[in-house]
């Protein structure tokens, strides 16, 4: 019971948005140390790959946001599914304070996927397996950020948005591996960006730049999450003085 | 017995009303009053189960409505300021598709007189897109005519309606009571209902 | 340690500077302006906000 | 308790006898795009049938997404849809009805005319065959992940290209497979794997789709 009451208290916009607040700094300093370590491991101290050359530092973006991107859709249908079942106001906030980074590290997926590709591969687009899954996983971004965007009552636009998110969690793996079986059949490129024979100092770079990433992510969309609080509990007393508190400081 | 307890109704940003509580038993009927966007319409969305009340509970003979929504339903008629007829049916075919839709069974006789006695004899086969606003009006209210279900939910029944089409509405919600229904309605202009016992909500 | 001999080598990328190079660039251009956005956006919002605030305590004072 | 199923399926099919014209307009939106095809890429006729099954498949999935926007709107502005989450049975078997009656009306009536436009393509007789049938099987996935995007969509601004854009890559499983089924054919590795996938994907759209487009409405009617 006692716990009970404090997951509820926990997942009260009024608590949650200071705890936020503190907790961003803290997100951000991991962000930056776990950038500098990966940046340094793969820019600098990792050995050049003897089959692609230099250009295979591109990895060190593009897998942690394709791992990113996937991820945040699978949290973001996470806090969907906890919204439409318990009903509460901060999980549809959070999905709609990460789709948009999701959506960003999709682009920057795709974006090296292409640089990746030019020199690799002769051509800026492949219709590889896995770029063109994270395609579809970008329109699905897009398709989200439209939905909630065209439903003008916040509440409503949450669990529309919530069905959408858990409709396609369900088609991702589908469209994954039907993407992947029609490129076999079609025998286009199935060059590996990350082969297994990667020497390890390179997957530590890669390893750390995911968690980087990770955290950046975590740290951005505390900071959407904390304003949209503000907007939909405007009529709130916590909000007033938290106004007036900022007012101030500032 | 529908029974409504500490309602509260938040609808965007304004709290409409809330701690609203009601019992409402056989042979009764609710009239709602309250200005425009008092939260009329919304009492009855949620009175009908489809808007969750922010706080509170609606019981229909002591069980929660969103536990047993079936078994409410088929004991709910409502009737809203659209007439849910379609333009390209015919009043009759309306009249039995809405019926089975309902989960009800119809004759088409008794279809049939339920439009004779809304004025509508010997347009039965006519699409409705070929009647006026008041005769489409009279279709949806046909329904009432011959609908048996305890409850009735009404939404400003007696809008667009002549003086001797008000007379007969309201002789039709009495024999309703007096069979020992229920209904709650919202409207503009209070109507006599010479039957049943008749109580009154102010909202907002 | 460092894997590089000169600093010239290391922005040259064994010829693949451009497409290194890009694909960080835009990385670090987009991971600066979004927080300046969800930033600019807070701020607009708070001001925003306050000022709702304002008009409403004040008509509450007339 | 499925007659719900069948009411609502014997009524969506009187008022769309009705209306003949929407789904005779669909058909031929269909016959347009396929044959625009040839004309933008040329008559070769080796390159045509290569081409075949993903033209059709493409054009399929349009001419089903012109229907869909229209699925429960016309229901919401005449007061029937309230009606229908007011009956006594599960939102979900209604829209499993809706569903259905989509399909007699968009899908049906495309498996019955691809054979014909797959003869402009020089499809042989076996590949013809299979095209009819993936469409056949694929379509009723089409509008049964179609009813969750217009469920909603349902009464948003610009709800049609807002449909577009939330449902096209959802479709993309069923695309694949469906041209994979023909090209399989026409390469002589038999299409009956992808036909059977195909098949499990509309069990499984028709299964799960309608109650996630419930939840959906009962979210536009609030």
């Amino acid at each position: 019971m006692n716990d009970r009451f404090n997951l509820y208290r926990f997942a009260s916009p009024a608590t949650f948005y200071p705890l936020a607040g503190k907790m961003i700094p803290w997100f951000v300093a991991l962000a930056v140390l776990f950038g500098i370590a990966g940046l340094y491991i793969g820019m600098l101290v990792a050995p050049t790959d003897f089959q692609q050359g230099e250009g295979y530092r591109i990895i060190f973006i593009h897998v942690p946001t394709s791992w990113l991107s996937m991820f945040i859709y699978l949290v973001m249908a996470f806090w969907a599914a906890i919204g439409l079942a318990f009903n509460t106001r901060l999980s549809g906030m959070m999905a709609r304070a990460l789709a948009p980074t999701g959506a960003l590290m999709a682009f920057l997926s795709l974006w090296t996927g292409a640089l990746w590709g030019k020199p690799m591969w002769g051509t800026w687009w492949v219709w590889d397996a896995r770029l063109t899954s994270e395609l579809i996983l970008l329109f699905l971004y897009i398709g989200y950020l439209a939905l909630v965007a065209a439903i003008d009552d916040p509440r409503r636009a949450d669990k529309a948005g919530g069905i959408l998110l858990l409709v396609g969690v369900v088609n991702v793996p589908i469209i994954y591996f039907s993407v992947k079986w029609w490129n076999t059949l079609h025998q286009g490129s199935s060059v590996n960006f990350a082969k297994s024979s990667m020497a390890e100092v390179m997957l530590w770079g890669m390893l750390l730049m995911a968690l980087s990433f990770w955290m950046y992510s975590i740290a951005v969309a505390l900071a959407r999450v904390r304003t949209l609080m503000l907007e939909r509990e405007r009529n709130t007393d916590w909000v007033r003085a938290e106004l007036t508190r900022t007012g101030e400081m500032q | 017995m529908l029974e409504a307890d500490n309602l509260e109704c938040v609808r965007g940003e304004r709290r409409l009303f809330a701690g609203l509580s009601f019992k409402l038993e056989a042979g009764e009927l609710l009239y709602l009053q309250g200005r425009n966007g008092a939260g009329k319409t919304s009492l009855l969305r949620m009175l009908i189960g489809l808007l969750p009340p922010e706080a509170g509970d609606i019981r229909w003979q002591g069980e929660a409505i969103r536990r047993r929504r079936d078994d409410y339903h088929a004991a709910l008629c409502y009737l809203g300021h659209l007439n849910a007829i379609k333009e390209e049916l015919t009043p009759l075919e309306n009249l039995l598709a809405g019926a089975r839709l309902a989960g009800e069974t119809l004759s088409e006789d008794d279809a049939i007189d339920a439009l004779e006695q809304v004025g509508l004899a010997g347009r039965e086969d006519l699409a409705c897109k070929y009647l006026s606003q008041g005769q489409k009006r009279r279709v949806a209210l046909a329904r009432l005519v011959i609908d048996r279900r305890p409850l009735w939910i009404l939404d400003e029944p007696f809008v667009a309606l002549d003086v001797g089409a008000v007379d007969w509405l309201a002789g039709v919600i009495s024999a309703h009571l007096q069979r020992g229904g229920m209904a709650v309605m919202t409207t503009h202009q209070p109507v006599a209902i010479p039957a049943g016992t008749v109580r009154e909500l102010r909202i907002g | 340690m460092i894997y590089w001999n000169s600093f010239a080598d290391f922005i040259a990328m064994g010829g693949y500077g451009f497409y290194v190079w890009g694909s960080f660039g835009v990385t670090a251009l987009v991971m600066l302006i979004e927080p300046i956005v969800v930033g600019r956006s807070r701020k607009t919002t708070i001001a925003r906000l306050k000022r709702q605030l304002r008009a409403e305590s004040r008509s509450k004072e007339a | 308790m499925f007659d719900i199923v069948f009411t609502v399926i014997a009524r969506d099919l009187k008022l769309a006898m009705r209306r003949q014209a929407d789904i005779v307009s669909a058909l031929f939106f269909f016959i347009i795009v396929v044959s625009l095809f040839p004309l933008g890429i040329g008559p070769e006729l080796d390159l045509l049938r290569q081409l075949a099954p993903g033209v059709l498949w493409v054009a399929a999935l349009l001419a089903t997404m012109l229907s869909l926007p229209r699925l429960f709107a016309d229901d919401l502005r005449d007061g029937t849809l309230e009606q229908l989450a007011l009956s006594p049975h599960p939102l979900g078997l209604v829209v499993t009805g809706k569903v259905i009656a989509h399909w007699l009306v968009s899908g049906l009536p495309l498996a019955l005319i691809a054979p014909v436009l797959g003869i402009q393509f020089d499809l042989a007789g076996d590949a013809l065959f299979v095209l009819t049938a993936a469409i056949l099987l694929g379509t009723p996935a089409l509008s049964g992940i179609g009813a969750i995007g217009a469920a909603l969509t349902l009464g948003l601004r610009g709800g049609g290209v807002l449909l577009s854009l939330l449902v096209l890559p959802l479709y993309i499983p069923v695309l694949i497979f469906g041209a994979g089924a023909v090209d399989a054919t026409v390469s002589g590795l038999g299409g009956e794997g992808h036909l059977s996938l195909l098949a499990a994907m509309t069990i499984a759209a028709i299964g799960f789709a309608p109650w996630a487009s419930a939840a959906a409405l009962k979210i536009a009617l609030e």
